[in-house]
């Protein structure tokens, strides 16, 4: 069961992930982005972190996605222009991306030690009570770190969007 | 390495890793391959995916929450960004009714 | 008894259920509003207009399914569904009721029951602004592109204090389980008062009650928030190029978030199906007096009627309320009745409260809309988190 | 216990008021300001009387540790506050002192401009000399003190729009700097030397070692140490900026150039008086640096007009007073007198800024007079003043000057009859400013325009110009209640509170030490009256027949025309003809053009890579990546 569902959950992600790459409407890449993050969610959940599966589901797909549709219909941004890899991606993009890939799986396969199949509920740490305990107590000052930045993030968008005043 | 025959009843975490390491991948093209800037944005936040999918694969293995924790963090700088970047778009937008990232090229020499 | 099994027959009796209330909430909104504004409302089909909705689905299955030309196909086609499926997700994770032994079997009334359920409701809720957005932009029309900024927008915008509004009861309940959330408001304070979220020490949370409730007007898209769909400056807004089954699954999209809202108002603030006063008051009579007392009303409607046939009519319905009665008191299917009838009561309510306000109220003007999101609901909500918070932490 | 309270309120007083002062009303920045200040007093009572301070408890040192801020290889410096019976006097003294000066600014002020910046500057000055205070390693001390500097520097150059402010803010900075130089050299040995900057650890370790008779380590740590003091404390030869300083509104002359910050040089060899018990040799210089300026600022604090600037010479001469009771070893007398003449000293500055409030603006004595008809409260608290600090018998000032003076004879005779007839220039310059102020005729000024600039604003006040008037209550209350302070402050037995500190010396001096310093300070009083108010004609005559001797001092030696001649001419030319005209153009130019053009050179080779185009520089980033992954996975296997 678990391996069907992992299966499953990683197609739709890597189908997304590969639709996201090669449409050329911006908006197709956004939903299969949000499509990648629904899988990506589930699988989340499998691995039982369910709060990082509901943060991902409002925070990504709710909240960050949203904008980036908002923003693509705001300007209306049509299809691309036919895409001309320069010799640059052609010839060095593309390889260098399967080596890094390839090597990315055999290190994988080689540094992971042998550890238990993933089995769904076998790990009970991603409650949300246990992400706020070490939230609030180990990670605090990360935390509110994190709330900082937010809040300069918040003033920087304004700041960038204002309409000019003058 | 992966088994081939019939299916094993569940599968092990290297799995998700290979999984996370073809989505980054996948970011990378993106990143690399499109030229509109929206879409390059979302390469990277399909990256950034990636990467938490691993975290949480770890924090599997590991049995420990620091991984959900980390995943979280890059959430919230992703959501910051996400902010930061679409303004910076709207603004570039604004000056140069293009979104054509090859055009935006100010740096050059 | 098999999982699956069981859930499918769950699944099947909910959505047969959900579906018809659907149907029918429209039938009511109409006969609510129409008396609100001193009409009769939709009376020609079936008695009292009670097989409009019937009426209403036939035409829209039947009538012609335009496509327009310049839309863009995928996405056009896509949007409706995402609108429908993400309305009704929410609706699996809704307990109605206890736990309870139907046949030998204990199963818990409702579908799924998640640790995090608050959570994916936020989240769902969250996903279904796509649904609105996407038919704006698919439908390529300046109207309906119009209607899907301002959706999406003002759905972010209101996000904010609704999951703030949340958060204030579960600061109190302290936890993220629906049915949990349910069960910690059980019992009474001083034997009479529930303890319901909206009363509950150290800090009643009616404030957040309310906040919740314009939000999730918002959310829902209902007046005084249907920027997305004003008429008289949008033509329909996302769905006007909209037809058939598409326009009729953005309709019902539309209901099923209503039903939605209400029900996690009910099960965040009021209690869930826990009665208004205790038993031992004979709290478990009040359907039996409700339904016996409609049923008198119908026999005397009869008696005297209004119209020609409510000769005929009016005594069906007394007999069949008379019977809803006589069902509330056999015993056995009392514990299954009963919290049924206590939660549907209360969704209803808020259900009416919706309909009540889409019959009073004008609407908003965009900007009035934002600037009451940004400059009044985020900071009433953060200021009533903040009490909450600062309560709960001196009186655990 | 909760120390971090006592700074930190001070600092949310200067926060609020820094930041939306401007939009403040007048009371409420007053109640910010003084209030903070306020709490802060009441909290060191509260946390010392929870200490026993006042009960003959706090016997060792009380720490509270915070967290640790610098934490490399051996070193671990933390940020935590102590508090020992020295840190309880100073506390006291800071707090206390500090509170009456915030109430007093708030007449003072009334009319100035940038009220709220003053009082904002005013708190973050108490913030960082409480930081300083109760510090408990020698890098949050030095925190503190450049941290006091810094505010000293804002506050001089509070009227910035007069050029001879910003000027005297400046010399105060650039000579203190020349002290703080010292002061981090000494921190530098001692965290080589002791591995720690925490005073417990150190002086612990110190304890240990054998006292040194030549010139060693100790030595060169105590002079270095010794030469932050003299520049923090206006000691010989750094004296110079103090008397500048009064450029800044008086409440700042009195508060931190008289009481507390110019005190942070004894606070601090009181502090580290282990290492100077180390070096005797380092002892001596203490004991001669002190002693030498408190006769030459006495000298000069005889001819000087400007009533503030008497007062400021009276308080180098007095800080040399405590430097010599630090140097010849009786540390307690050194913290004693500290207390005294913080006490009598702020009195005096308050009283000349209320007589200067009074003549709406006037600072030259020449120009005052008579005042005692127009504001009698002022003439007796000033009164109450002069005496401590002339030494007058049973006042705070005699008792706490005795101690030195004996401590000093016991060391050498010949530093206490230098001291004595010190006291009685002190007395006489002292009380030649008071009769100058308060006797004969109100003189008033001959011709309007001269008086400090900043101080005009009281000209354009509300009460009348001509006629002197007497201060608001705001501003005489606080001089009242120093008064009393400083009349019965000697009463305060602080010596025996140091004793757990700094052991007394044993045997009970001659008693005729004390008959002669309060004969010095009686006759001082008495030549005083006797030129100012029976014969004023004779300092004329003396002036001129003295004449060289009277140019000399009134020109106060012509130290700083030799400090321009001998050290910053020289600097600027020598910055101008070599660093500027032969380094900085030929040598650092040429290096630089050079490098540049290489560069260029190289650049334009690596330029072709910088495309401008985002993705080809993601490229390059990938293939990096790919090398790095490659490296540290395969190494990583490999082992």
């Amino acid at each position: 069961m678990d391996t069907i569902l992992f299966l499953i959950f990683a197609a739709i992600a890597v189908i997304c992930g590969i639709n996201l790459v090669v449409q050329t409407h911006p908006i197709s890449s956004a939903l299969s982005l949000v499509g990648v993050m629904g899988a990506l969610a589930a699988l989340y959940l499998l691995l039982g972190g369910e709060f990082i599966a509901a943060a991902q589901l409002v925070v990504y797909a709710g909240a960050i996605m949203v904008l980036f549709v908002f923003v693509i219909m705001l300007l209306n941004a049509g299809t691309e222009k036919r895409l001309n890899v320069r010799p640059l991606g052609k010839y060095l993009g593309a390889p260098l991306l399967l080596v890094f890939f390839g090597m990315m799986a055999y290190l994988i396969q080689k540094v992971m030690p042998p550890s238990s199949p993933v089995v769904f509920g076998a790990f009970q740490g991603g409650t949300a009570a246990e992400i706020g305990k070490s939230l609030f107590t180990v990670y605090l000052l990360p935390f509110e770190v994190t709330s900082v930045l937010i809040l300069i993030a918040i003033l920087g968008a304004i700041v960038l969007a204002r309409k000019e005043v003058d | 390495m992966i088994p081939l025959g019939p299916l094993p009843a569940a599968v092990p975490p290297s799995w998700y890793l290979i999984l996370s390491a073809i989505l980054f991948a996948l970011g990378v093209l993106g990143f690399l391959l499109r030229r509109n800037i929206i879409t390059v944005f979302m390469s990277i936040e399909l990256m950034l995916n990636a990467v938490n999918l691993s975290f949480v694969t770890f924090s599997y293995v590991l049995k420990r929450v620091d991984g959900h924790i980390f995943s979280f963090f890059v959430m919230v700088v992703a959501a910051a960004e996400a902010a930061v970047g679409l303004a910076i778009i709207l603004t570039v937008f604004k000056n140069r009714q293009t979104l054509e990232i090859d055009e935006v090229s100010s740096l050059k020499n | 008894m098999n999982y699956y099994l069981l859930s499918m027959i769950k699944t099947a009796i909910v959505v047969g259920i959900f579906m018809h209330v659907l149907a029918y909430l429209q039938w009511i909104e109409r006969k609510v509003i129409a008396h609100v504004q001193l009409r009769v409302g939709p009376r020609r089909v079936g008695p009292h207009g009670l097989l409009q909705p019937l009426a209403d689905v036939i035409k829209l299955v039947t009538k012609e399914d335009i496509l327009p030309s310049h839309v863009n196909k995928v996405f056009y086609f896509l949007a409706p569904f995402v609108a429908v499926t993400f309305a009704l997700i929410s609706i699996s994770i809704i307990p109605f009721g206890p736990e309870i032994t139907v046949a030998g079997v204990r199963t818990n009334m409702g579908l799924a029951d998640l640790n995090i359920g608050v959570l994916f409701i936020l989240g769902i809720s969250g996903l279904g602004v796509y649904g609105v957005a996407l038919a704006g932009w698919a439908s390529n029309n300046k109207y309906a592109l119009m209607g899907g900024l301002r959706s999406s927008a003002q759905m972010i915008s209101y996000e904010l204090p609704m999951a703030l509004a949340i958060v204030a009861p579960l600061l109190i309940l302290n936890t993220l389980n629906l049915r949990q959330i349910v069960n910690g408001q059980e019992g009474f304070y001083w034997g009479f008062i529930p303890r319901w979220s909206i009363f509950m020490m150290p800090f009643p949370q009616i404030f957040s009650f309310i906040l919740f409730l314009i939000a999730g007007f918002a959310e829902t898209n209902r007046v005084p928030f249907d920027l997305p769909e004003a008429e008289n400056e949008l033509v329909a807004g996302f769905h006007v190029e909209y037809a058939s089954m598409k326009f009729a699954s953005f309709f019902m999209a539309e209901y099923a978030n209503m039903v939605t809202v209400s029900a996690v108002a009910t099960l965040l603030f009021l209690g869930g199906w826990h009665p208004i006063f205790p038993q031992q008051y004979g709290s478990g009579l009040i359907p039996v007096l409700i339904f016996a007392a409609s049923a008198v009303l119908c026999f005397f409607h009869a008696a005297n009627p209004a119209r020609p046939f409510d000769r005929i009519t009016l005594p069906v319905f007394g007999v069949l309320f008379l019977g809803a009665a006589g069902l509330f008191l056999i015993p056995v299917v009392q514990p299954i009745l009963l919290p049924l009838f206590w939660f549907s009561a209360k969704v209803g309510v808020i259900l009416f409260v919706f309909i009540w306000v889409r019959a009073t109220l004008p609407r908003f003007r965009y900007d009035q809309l934002m600037r009451f999101a940004w400059t009044f609901m985020f900071p009433v909500a953060l200021i009533n988190l903040f009490i909450t918070g600062l309560l709960v932490a001196l009186f655990p | 216990m909760q120390l971090w309270l006592i700074p930190i309120l001070p600092f949310l007083g200067f926060l609020l008021n820094g930041l939306l002062g401007k939009k403040l009303s007048k009371p409420v920045i007053n109640a910010i300001a003084v209030g903070s200040v306020l709490l802060s007093f009441v909290w060191v009572v509260k946390t010392l009387s929870a200490l026993g301070a006042f009960s003959g408890g706090l016997e060792e040192t009380y720490k509270e540790h915070y967290y640790t801020w610098i934490q490399s290889g051996m070193l671990n410096i933390s940020v935590d506050f102590a508090i020992d019976r020295l840190t309880a006097v100073m506390l006291m003294v800071v707090t206390g002192v500090g509170t009456l000066i915030h109430i007093y600014a708030v007449g003072y002020m009334a009319h100035e401009g940038g009220y709220y910046r003053f009082f904002a500057y005013l708190n973050l000055f108490m913030f960082f000399m409480l930081i300083l205070v109760l510090g408990a390693n020698f890098l949050l001390l030095f925190v503190g003190w450049e941290g006091v500097g810094l505010c000293s520097y804002l506050l001089i150059g509070f009227y910035f729009l007069e050029k001879f402010a910003t000027d005297a803010g400046n010399k105060a900075f650039i000579v203190n700097r020349i002290g703080d130089f010292g002061f981090a050299l000494a921190i530098f040995l001692v965290a080589i030397h002791f591995g720690s900057l925490d005073f417990g650890t150190v002086f612990t370790q110190i304890k240990a070692m054998p006292i040194e008779t030549s010139a060693g380590i100790f030595t060169v740590i105590s002079l270095l140490l010794l030469l932050g003091a003299t520049g923090k404390s206006a000691q010989i030869p750094l004296y110079v900026w103090l008397p500048a300083a009064m450029a800044g509104p008086t409440p700042v002359s009195a508060l931190i150039h008289a009481a507390t910050m110019v005190t942070a040089g004894v606070y601090m060899i009181a502090r580290t008086s282990q290492i100077y018990l180390h070096s005797p040799w380092a002892l001596d210089i203490v004991a001669i640096v002190g002693l030498t300026t408190a006769f030459v600022a006495a000298t000069i604090g005889l001819a000087q007009n400007d009533i503030k600037k008497v007062f400021a010479y009276s308080t180098v001469s007095q800080l040399g007073y405590m430097f010599v009771g630090l140097g010849v070893g009786a540390f307690s007398a050194g913290i004693f007198h500290l207390m005294t003449h913080a006490f009598f000293k702020a009195l005096l500055f308050l009283g000349a800024g209320s007589v200067i409030h009074a003549c709406s603006g006037e600072q030259d004595m020449r120009y005052m007079g008579g005042l005692r008809k127009y504001t009698p409260i002022t003439m007796v608290t000033l009164l109450c003043g002069s005496l401590a600090i002339a030494g007058f018998p049973f006042l705070s000032g005699a008792a706490s000057k005795d101690l030195i003076l004996e401590a000093a004879y016991e060391h050498a005779p010949w530093m206490y009859w230098v001291g004595v007839f010190t006291a009685g220039m002190t007395a006489f310059y002292v009380f030649r400013a008071f009769f100058l102020t308060f006797f004969g005729e109100y003189k008033g000024k001959p011709a309007a325009g001269h008086g400090h600039g900043h101080d005009d604003a009281h000209g354009h006040d509300g009460h009348g110009h001509g006629t002197p008037h007497e201060s608001p209550a705001v501003m005489w209350i606080p001089l009242a209640i120093l008064a009393v302070l400083s009349v019965g402050g000697g009463f305060i037995n602080i010596p025996h509170f140091l004793e757990p500190l700094f052991p007394l010396q044993e045997g009970e001096p001659a008693r005729w030490l004390e008959y002669v310093a309060m004969a010095a300070g009686l006759g001082g009083i008495a030549m005083a009256y006797l030129f100012y108010v029976v014969s004023p004609g004779l300092p004329e005559s003396l002036a001129t027949t003295f004449k060289g001797l009277h140019t000399l001092i009134y020109n106060k030696y012509f130290v700083d025309e030799f400090y321009d001649a001998t050290v910053v001419e020289p600097m600027v030319d020598g910055s101008r003809q070599l660093l500027w005209r032969v380094a900085d153009v030929q040598v650092i130019d040429g290096v630089a053009n050079g490098i540049g053009s290489t560069a260029r050179g190289l650049g334009g080779i690596l330029r072709r890579a910088q495309s401008g185009y985002i993705r080809s520089y993601a490229a390059w980033v990938l293939a990096g990546s790919i090398l790095a992954i490659a490296y540290i996975g395969f190494m990583g296997l490999a082992r």
